[in-house]
C-alpha cells in the first residue's frame, strides 16, 4: 500500500462522452483514482470498458469529438484537462500497447525518440543522443548507438518495446502512462519486459499508471487496483486485497472464472453494452446474478468499504449464488 | 539499396524486350502501306515495289523482326519512312519539348495533388475535404482536349495573358540548344527572357495535362493521410508530444505520400497519353504530336522508335519511382531483396 | 504583359548591331513537307521548297498558271517530238556562288531519276538516265523514248540541284538523299538555315541577293521568314487572328472565313484554283459496275447545298474531271445536278438490272479533313432518302492509297481533291481514267473503257494542244457520261493573312507561296 | 440493400448513382426523349449552326442537326462503349490476375510481365495505333481500348489474390482439400468482386474520355454517328462563336464521366467500411 503522500496523478469525477451516428456514447462516467510518487497503479476492464480512453484523456489525445463535461485531471496538482496545458504534460511519459505498430516505420527508431527528447527540452542534439545512449543501456537494447541507426523493422518486438520505454523515459518522466505494453509479446518476452518496468519504477521512483485486463499482470507488478466496468469504476483498492478478496460483483465473478489468470469474461454470461446504449442505475445490472430493482433505478455511488478500497455496490456482501462460481 | 536498384533495373528488362516485340507486331500489321507513302502522289506500282524491295519491307515478317531487334541493340532505329531522316535523330529533337512538358506537369501535379490532399485530410469531412473530392474528382473527368481549347480561348484569346500555342515566341527564338529543355537552355545561356517566355508558353499545356494528375494525387494522399492517421504510431507521437505541424507534414506525410509515389509512376503513362491530344491542340512540338504523324502517315520506323522510347522513359520513371520508394520505406528496399 | 512585351522588344532593339534593321520576320504557318529534298517527294508542301529555295527550267507563273522560261532562256524540241533540248540563261548561280552549268542540271534530272521518287514519276515511262546529256555548259539535252506530250508541262517539277554541295554528302549511293532531307543545295530566292530546321516543326529561310533574277522586280523584298507550320486547324486560324503567324495554309475552313475577314489585321485571299474536290466510285465492285446506279449516286449529292450553303459559296461546281478554267473541257459541258426523284428513278433500273444496292456502301473520309467528312455526312443522309445505306468510314491518305493498290481493298467511296501538280489535261483525267494507271490513287475508280484508253493515249503522244484538245473533250464527255465519279467543285484557294504582307500573288501550282513577290508592311 | 443505403447515405455518391441512373434512362430511351431522332443521320444544311432556342434548346451543329437530340442519342453510345470495353477488359484481365495471383513460379512472372508490357507502352499510343489496325472506326478503338485496359483489372486481381491466397480460409479450404479452381472461383473471385467492381466503375469513367480523345482525333467513332467526343472535335473551327457547339457535348462527357467516378468512390466506401476514403 502507497505512503499517503501527494498523488502524482489525480484523476477526480471524470466524464468522457463522444457523439457517434448513434447517438451520444458515454465512454467515461464520475472515474476517479490517484497515483502517488513511486506508486504501479493498475487499471483492470475488458474491451470497451474506457481504459483507452482513460489513458487518452490523461495524455491529452482524446479522440476528435470527444469532450469531458466533467471532472479534472491533476498531474502534480495541475490540471492538464484545457488545452494549455501541453507544458505541464511534459513530464508525463507514455508506453504504448503494441511496439509493432507503434514506431513509424519509415524513420529510424533513434531519430524518432530524439523527436520526442527534442520537444520536450530543447537542446544539442549530441546531449540528447549521448542521454539516449545512457536510455537505450538501461533498457538493455545491445550496441545501442548503432540501435539509433536502425530502423523499427529491424528490432524485434521485445527490442521495440524496450526502445518505447526508453522513449518514455526520456522525458525524465514523473509519471508514466503504460496501456497494455505487453499484450502483443510472447509470454517469455512479457515476463522480461515486466521485470524491466518494475525495476525501472523502483530505481526511479516513477509513478505509473499501468492500464490492462490482465489480472495476472496487475498482481505481479501493480500496489494499487482500480477495476473498470462499462465507464464507471467498480472496485478500487491496493492489489494483494481486492485480488485475494474482491467485493464488487463484476469482479469476484471475473476473477473467479479465471482463478489464477483472469483474462477475460468469457464465464460471465451477457456482453458488456454498447456505450450508446447504457443501462440506467448499475451498468452492470443485467449481468449481475445479485441484482434487484433498485440496482436499475439509480447509479450506486463508490463507497469506501475500509482499508482503501471503495465499491460501487450497495450489495457488495451479499454471497453470490454458487452456480455461478463454480 | 545498390543492390536494390540494380534488381529494379534489371527486372526492367524484359519488360522492354516484350515491348520491342508487342510494338514491332503490332505496328507491322498496320494496313498503312509505308512503301506507297514514300514512293508520293505520282509514284507508279513498280516503283512502290522498288522501294518496298530497298527499305526490306519485302522480306518475312521474323526476318523483319530480326533485323529490327538487332538495329535496336545498336541504338539503331533506322530512317524514317516518310522523312528519310534517321529517327533517333528526329525523336532527340522531340524528345525534350515532350519531358519537359510532362515533367512540370508531374511537377505541378505532385505539389499541388499532394499539397491539397494533405489539407482535405487535415479537414476530414469538412469542407475543405468536401470541395477537394469535388475538385479531384471533377478533374479526372474533364475532357483534356476540351478543357485544352477553353484555355485557350479564355487565356490566349480573350484576355491575352498567354501565348496560344508553341514553346517560344518566333522573333525571340528558342534558346542556344545543350539540353533541349528550353528552360534549362535558356538559363544556361543567362537569358531571362528566353526563360520567361519559355515558362509562359509552358502553362497553359502544362496545366491542362497536370490536371488528372493532379486529382489522382489529391486522392492518394488524401486517403493515405487518413489512413496513415489511424495508425498506432501517429496516436503514440501525439501522446509522446510530436508538435501539430510537423506530425502532418512530415511524419505522417512520408508515411501516407508511399502509395502516392507509385502513382506517380503509373502516372506518367497517362501523361504521355495525354500529351497527344495536348501537344496537338497546342502546337508543342514533341513525340506525341510525333506519333500521331507516324501513325496517319504510317511510318513504322518512326512509330517503333516512339514506343521504345516512351517504353524506357516509363521504365526509367518506374525504377526512379522504385528507388524513391526505397528512399522514403526502408522496409521496401529490405524485404525485395 | 503588353508593356512586358514591349519592354522586350525594346530591348531586343538596342541588343541589335545598329543599322541592322528592325523588321519582324515573315512567320509562315503553312505546312513543312516531309523532307526538304525536292526530289524525295511531291505533294502541295514541297512547293514551299521548290518555288522558294530551289528553280526549274520552266516555272508556272500566274493564275491561270503560264509556262514561262525560268533558268532556261529558249528550248527546242526536234520535229519528231523526241529530243528536247534547253539553253540556260546567263549568270545564275546557286547559293555556294558557283554558276550552273548544263551539267549541273542534267545532274539533277539524273539524281531524280535514279533515286525514282516523287516527281520521278512523269518522266520514268519515257525518260532513261544515261539519255539526259549536257553538249555544253550552257546546253542540257533530253532524248524521249517516245513522245511525250505533257514533257514541257511536267518540267517545272524538277528542281536544280547543286552537285558540288551533294557530292560531297552521298553515302552508300544514296544520291545525297539523307543528307539533302535536311539541307540546301539550291539557287532559289531563298536559302535554307540548316541550323533552324526541324522536321515539321520550324525552319528559317533567309534571302539570297545573288537570286539570277535579281531583286529589281520587289524594292522591299523580305529578309527572313520563320516557317512556322500550325498542326492544328482551329490554332492555326487563332494564331493567325494574334498576329502569331502571318499566313496559314491555303485550306481556310470557310466558316472562318468571315470570322478571318471581320479581324482588323488580318485577311483571306480567295483564289481560283485548279484543284478539283472529287467523290470516288470504285467502279469495278457492285453495284458501282452498274451505270444507272453510278448516275442514281451522282444524283443524288446536294452540289448546291454543299458548295453554296456549307462551304458559303466560296468554291466553284466543277461537273466533270478537269478543272474548269483549263483547255481540253468541252464547251457547255453539263454536270449532274441533284434530283432525288431522278435519283430514285435511275435506283430503280439499277436495282432492276440486279445491282445491290441495298447493300451496305462505305465511304472512307480523311479524317483530319473536316470537308471530307462534312460532304460524306450530307450525302449519307440524303442517300437515306433513296433507300441507300452510307457508311461514313473514318481513314487517312497513306491508310487510302495504300489500299487502291487492288480493286478488292479499294473502299466502296471515298473522297479527295485532285491538285495541280502540271497545268495539262494529264494531271486530272489522263491519269485518272486510262486504265494503264490503275494501282495508283488517281486511277482509284477503277474505270475502263477501251474508247476512253485509246483517247487519252492519243492525246499523250500528241505534241499538238491544238489537236490534243479534241481527244480531252471526247473522253470527258464520255467519262461523264458514264458518270464514273462524282466530281463536286473547283477549289477557290482560302489563304488567311495579315494585312502587313503584302504582294502576295497566286498560281494554283504552289498555291501562292512564292515568298520573292512579297514584302510587309510595318 | 445494406450497401445500397449506405451508398446513399454519402450525398456524393448519392449524386454518382442518381448521374449514371439518370444517363442509363437517357440512353434506354433516347430514341423517344429526343426531339429529332432522326439526326443522328439527317442533316438539314439549311439550318445550320443556329444558337440555342425554343425550337432547338442547345442550338443546332454544322450540318444543323439538333444538339440537345444528338447529346441525347450519344448517351447510348458512350455507355455501350464504356460497358462493353471494361467488360472485354475484365474478361482478359481478371483471368490472368487470378492465376498470376494464385501460381508461384515462371507462370505468373511470365502473366505478370506480360501485363507490365502492356502497361509501359502508352495507352493512346497503342490505342491509336491498333485502331489502324483493322480501319479506324468505333470497333476497332474499343477492341484497342479493352486491349489497353485490362491490365488495370489483372493487376488488381493479382494484389487481391495475393493477399487471400495467404488467408486462414484460404488454408482452411486447401486443407480440406478443395481443388485451386474452386478455390479461386468460388471464394477468392467473390471477395475480390468489390475491387473489381470499384475498378470498373472507375475504369468507365477512363473509358468514356478515351474513347472521346480518340474520336476527337479522328479514329473512334465515326460521323455521323452522334459521338460526343466527335461533336466537340467536329466544333473546334467553329468556336468561340458557335460556344453551344462544343459546351453540350463537353459537359455531357464531364458529367457521365463525374457521375461513374463519384459513384465508384462511393462504392469504395462501401466496399471498405473501415475508413471512408477515396482512393483513384
Amino acid at each position: 500500500m502507497a505512503e499517503p503522500a501527494p498523488p502524482t496523478l489525480e484523476v477526480s469525477g471524470l466524464a468522457v462522452e463522444i457523439a457517434t451516428d448513434n447517438g451520444l456514447a458515454r465512454i467515461l462516467d464520475d472515474v476517479a483514482l490517484a497515483v502517488a510518487p513511486g506508486e504501479i497503479a493498475g487499471v483492470v476492464g475488458e474491451s470497451g470498458c474506457g481504459k483507452s480512453t482513460l489513458v487518452r484523456a490523461v495524455l491529452g489525445i482524446l479522440p476528435r469529438g470527444a469532450r469531458v463535461p466533467r471532472g479534472a485531471v491533476l498531474f502534480q496538482g495541475a490540471d492538464i484537462l484545457g488545452d494549455g496545458a501541453a507544458a505541464a504534460r511534459g513530464r508525463i511519459g507514455f508506453i504504448p500497447q503494441d511496439p509493432y505498430l507503434s514506431l513509424n516505420p519509415v524513420f529510424r527508431a533513434g531519430d524518432q525518440i530524439l523527436e520526442i527528447m527534442r520537444r520536450h527540452a530543447p537542446g544539442r542534439r549530441a546531449d540528447h543522443v549521448r542521454r539516449l545512449v545512457d536510455l537505450l543501456r538501461a533498457v538493455q537494447i545491445p550496441e545501442p548507438e548503432a540501435a539509433l541507426a536502425r530502423y523499427p523493422h529491424q528490432f524485434s518486438g521485445g527490442q521495440r518495446q524496450r526502445l518505447l520505454i526508453a522513449a518514455a523515459l526520456s522525458c525524465d518522466p514523473a509519471l508514466v502512462v503504460a496501456d497494455e505494453p505487453t499484450t502483443a509479446l510472447d509470454v517469455t518476452t512479457q515476463r522480461e519486459i515486466l521485470a524491466l518496468l518494475a525495476r525501472l519504477a523502483r530505481e526511479r521512483g516513477l509513478a505509473m499508471l499501468f492500464v490492462t485486463h490482465d489480472f495476472g499482470v496487475v498482481a505481479g507488478l501493480c500496489d494499487s487496483v482500480t477495476v473498470l466496468y462499462a465507464g464507471r469504476v467498480a472496485e478500487a483498492g491496493p492489489v494483494r486485497a481486492v485480488l485475494d478478496e474482491p467485493r464488487h460483483p463484476y469482479a469476484r465473478l471475473l476473477l473467479a472464472c479465471h482463478p489464477d489468470r483472469a483474462t477475460d469474461l468469457a464465464g460471465i454470461p451477457g456482453t458488456v453494452p454498447p456505450a450508446t446504449r447504457q443501462p440506467a442505475g448499475c451498468r452492470f445490472h443485467p449481468r449481475c446474478p445479485i441484482a434487484v430493482a433498485d440496482c436499475a433505478a439509480a447509479v450506486p455511488p463508490p463507497v469506501a468499504i475500509g482499508g482503501g478500497r471503495r465499491v460501487a455496490c450497495p450489495r457488495h456482501d451479499m454471497a453470490l449464488p454458487v452456480a455461478e462460481l463454480a | 539499396m545498390a543492390a536494390y536498384v540494380l534488381r529494379r533495373i534489371l527486372l526492367a528488362l524484359p519488360a522492354l524486350f516484350g515491348l520491342v516485340v508487342l510494338s514491332f507486331v503490332l505496328v507491322r500489321i498496320v494496313p498503312g502501306d509505308p512503301a506507297a507513302t514514300l514512293a508520293g502522289d505520282a509514284a507508279t506500282p513498280q516503283q512502290v515495289e522498288e522501294i518496298r524491295a530497298r527499305y526490306g519491307l519485302d522480306r518475312p515478317l521474323a526476318e523483319q523482326l530480326l533485323v529490327h531487334l538487332r538495329q535496336v541493340m545498336t541504338g539503331d532505329f533506322g530512317r524514317s519512312v516518310f522523312s528519310d531522316r534517321p529517327v533517333a535523330e528526329e525523336i532527340g529533337q522531340r524528345l525534350p519539348a515532350t519531358l519537359e512538358l510532362t515533367f512540370c506537369a508531374l511537377a505541378m501535379a505532385t505539389v499541388f495533388g499532394v499539397g491539397l490532399g494533405l489539407a482535405a485530410a487535415l479537414d476530414h469531412n469538412g469542407p475543405v475535404d468536401h470541395l477537394v473530392r469535388l475538385l479531384s474528382v471533377a478533374g479526372l473527368a474533364v475532357a483534356s482536349f476540351w478543357l485544352a481549347i477553353l484555355l485557350q480561348l479564355l487565356f490566349a484569346m480573350d484576355l491575352d495573358l498567354l501565348p496560344l500555342r508553341g514553346r517560344i515566341d518566333v522573333e525571340l527564338g528558342p534558346p542556344a540548344e545543350r539540353t533541349g529543355f528550353f528552360l534549362v537552355d535558356a538559363l544556361l545561356e543567362g537569358r531571362r527572357d528566353r526563360f520567361v517566355d519559355a515558362l509562359r508558353h509552358l502553362v497553359l499545356p502544362a496545366v491542362t495535362l497536370a490536371l488528372p494528375g493532379l486529382a489522382t494525387i489529391a486522392r492518394f494522399t488524401r486517403s493515405g493521410v487518413l489512413e496513415t492517421l489511424q495508425k498506432d504510431f501517429v496516436l503514440y507521437a501525439r501522446a509522446a508530444g510530436y508538435g501539430r505541424f510537423r506530425l502532418a507534414a512530415i511524419y505522417v506525410l512520408r508515411n501516407a505520400v508511399t502509395a502516392t509515389v507509385t502513382q506517380v509512376g503509373l502516372l506518367f503513362g497517362a501523361l504521355i497519353s495525354g500529351a497527344v491530344a495536348v501537344e496537338a491542340i497546342f502546337d508543342w512540338p514533341g513525340i506525341g504530336t510525333y506519333a500521331v504523324r507516324a501513325i496517319l502517315s504510317a511510318d513504322y520506323k518512326a512509330l517503333l522508335a516512339v514506343t521504345l522510347v516512351v517504353g524506357v522513359v516509363y521504365a526509367v520513371v518506374n525504377v526512379l519511382v522504385d528507388v524513391a520508394q526505397g528512399l522514403i520505406d526502408p522496409r521496401v528496399a529490405d524485404t525485395s531483396e | 504583359m503588353k508593356s512586358l512585351r514591349a519592354a522586350l522588344a525594346a530591348a531586343l532593339l538596342l541588343a541589335l548591331p545598329a543599322g541592322a534593321e528592325a523588321q519582324r520576320p515573315l512567320v509562315w504557318g503553312d505546312n513543312l513537307p516531309s523532307s526538304l529534298d525536292p526530289h524525295a517527294l511531291f505533294d502541295v508542301p514541297s512547293q514551299l521548297i521548290l518555288l522558294n529555295v530551289y528553280d526549274g527550267l520552266y516555272r508556272y507563273v500566274g493564275n491561270p498558271p503560264k509556262l514561262e522560261p525560268w533558268l532556261a532562256a529558249s528550248h527546242k524540241v526536234s520535229t519528231d517530238g523526241l529530243t528536247w533540248e534547253f539553253t540556260l540563261k546567263d549568270g545564275a548561280k546557286f547559293h555556294d556562288g558557283s554558276a550552273i552549268t548544263g551539267a549541273d542540271v542534267a545532274y539533277s534530272f539524273k539524281r531524280l531519276l535514279g533515286m525514282g521518287k516523287g516527281p520521278a514519276g512523269a518522266f520514268r515511262p519515257v525518260l532513261k538516265s544515261e539519255n539526259v546529256t549536257a553538249p555544253d555548259a550552257r546546253t542540257v539535252r533530253f532524248v524521249l523514248d517516245k513522245p511525250y506530250a505533257p514533257f514541257l508541262a511536267a518540267m517545272p517539277l524538277v528542281a536544280v540541284v547543286n552537285p558540288r554541295a551533294i557530292e560531297p554528302n552521298v553515302k552508300d549511293g544514296d544520291f545525297g538523299a539523307a543528307w539533302l532531307s535536311g539541307a540546301d543545295a539550291g539557287s532559289g530566292a531563298y536559302r535554307i538555315d540548316p541550323a533552324s530546321y526541324k522536321p515539321r516543326q520550324s525552319l528559317d529561310l533567309q534571302r539570297f541577293a545573288d537570286h539570277f533574277l535579281g531583286w529589281s522586280y520587289n524594292a522591299r523584298p523580305i529578309q527572313d521568314v520563320r516557317v512556322r507550320p500550325v498542326i492544328e486547324t482551329s490554332t492555326r486560324v487563332l494564331a493567325l487572328l494574334r498576329g502569331e503567324i502571318d499566313a496559314t495554309d491555303g485550306y481556310l475552313p470557310t466558316d472562318q472565313v468571315e470570322r478571318v475577314e471581320k479581324n482588323a489585321s488580318t485577311r483571306v485571299a480567295k483564289d481560283e484554283s485548279m484543284r478539283v474536290f472529287i467523290i470516288r466510285m470504285n467502279n469495278r465492285k457492285p453495284p458501282f459496275d452498274n451505270v444507272d446506279a453510278r448516275r442514281c449516286f451522282a444524283t443524288a449529292f446536294n452540289y448546291k447545298g454543299f458548295n453554296e450553303v456549307i462551304l458559303k459559296g466560296l468554291v466553284i461546281r466543277n461537273p466533270g474531271p478537269n478543272p474548269n478554267g483549263l483547255w481540253g473541257n468541252p464547251a457547255g459541258l453539263r454536270g449532274y445536278e441533284f434530283d432525288l426523284a431522278k435519283a430514285k428513278a435511275h435506283c430503280d433500273k439499277a436495282r432492276a438490272a440486279g445491282a445491290p444496292l441495298n447493300r451496305e456502301v462505305e465511304i472512307h473520309v480523311q479524317s483530319e479533313l473536316e470537308q471530307t467528312v462534312q460532304a460524306a455526312q450530307m450525302f449519307q443522309s440524303d442517300l437515306r432518302k433513296v433507300g441507300i445505306n452510307l457508311k461514313v468510314v473514318p481513314n487517312t491518305w497513306p491508310g487510302i492509297t495504300g489500299a487502291t493498290a487492288r480493286p478488292e481493298t479499294t473502299p466502296d467511296m471515298w473522297v479527295h481533291w485532285v491538285s495541280t501538280y502540271f497545268v495539262d489535261p494529264e494531271n486530272w483525267i489522263g491519269q485518272m481514267y486510262d486504265s494503264q494507271f490503275h494501282g495508283t490513287w488517281k486511277a482509284s475508280s477503277w474505270y475502263t473503257n477501251p474508247k476512253v484508253d485509246a483517247l487519252l493515249r492519243q492525246a499523250r503522244d500528241e505534241p499538238d494542244q491544238a489537236r490534243r484538245a479534241p481527244l480531252y473533250e471526247e473522253a470527258t464527255r464520255i467519262v461523264v457520261d458514264e458518270s464514273a465519279d462524282i466530281w463536286v467543285y473547283n477549289t477557290v484557294n482560302l489563304r488567311g493573312l495579315t494585312k502587313r504582307v503584302q504582294g502576295y500573288q497566286f498560281s494554283p501550282v504552289g498555291s501562292g507561296g512564292e515568298l520573292r513577290l512579297m514584302s510587309l508592311a510595318n | 440493400m445494406i450497401a445500397l443505403r449506405r451508398l446513399l447515405r454519402d450525398p456524393v455518391a448519392a449524386l454518382g448513382l442518381a448521374i449514371v441512373l439518370f444517363a442509363l434512362v437517357v440512353a434506354v430511351f433516347a430514341p423517344w426523349l429526343a426531339p429529332y431522332p432522326e439526326d443522328a443521320f439527317e442533316s438539314h444544311i439549311i439550318q445550320r449552326l443556329r444558337p440555342p432556342s425554343a425550337e432547338f434548346p442547345f442550338g443546332t451543329d454544322a450540318l444543323g442537326r439538333d444538339i440537345l437530340s444528338r447529346v441525347i442519342l450519344g448517351t447510348r453510345g458512350a455507355l455501350v462503349v464504356a460497358v462493353s470495353v471494361v467488360l472485354a477488359a475484365a474478361l482478359i484481365g481478371v483471368p490472368i490476375g487470378l492465376v498470376a495471383g494464385w501460381r508461384e513460379g515462371w507462370l505468373s512472372d511470365l502473366l505478370m510481365r506480360v501485363t507490365d508490357v502492356f502497361l509501359a507502352v502508352p495507352q493512346l499510343i497503342l490505342a491509336l495505333a491498333l485502331s489502324q489496325l483493322m480501319r479506324p472506326g468505333l470497333g476497332t478503338a474499343m477492341v484497342a481500348l479493352a486491349l489497353t485496359y485490362w491490365p488495370f483489372f489483372a493487376r488488381t486481381v493479382y494484389a487481391e489474390t495475393r493477399r487471400l491466397r495467404v488467408s486462414l480460409f484460404v488454408d482452411a479450404l486447401a486443407a480440406i482439400g478443395m481443388p485451386p479452381r474452386r478455390i479461386l472461383l468460388a471464394h477468392i473471385l467473390p471477395n475480390a468482386a468489390p475491387a473489381i467492381i470499384v475498378r470498373a466503375t472507375i475504369g468507365m469513367g477512363f473509358t468514356i474520355l478515351t474513347a472521346a480523345t480518340l474520336g476527337f482525333l479522328g479514329v473512334g467513332a465515326a460521323p455521323p454517328d452522334p459521338d460526343w467526343g466527335l461533336a466537340v472535335a467536329e466544333s473546334r473551327q467553329h468556336l468561340p462563336e458557335a460556344w453551344w457547339f462544343s459546351t453540350f457535348p463537353g459537359l455531357a462527357i464531364l458529367l457521365l464521366v463525374l457521375g461513374l467516378n463519384l459513384l465508384g468512390d462511393g462504392l469504395r466506401d462501401v466496399a471498405d467500411p473501415r475508413l471512408r476514403r477515396s482512393r483513384g
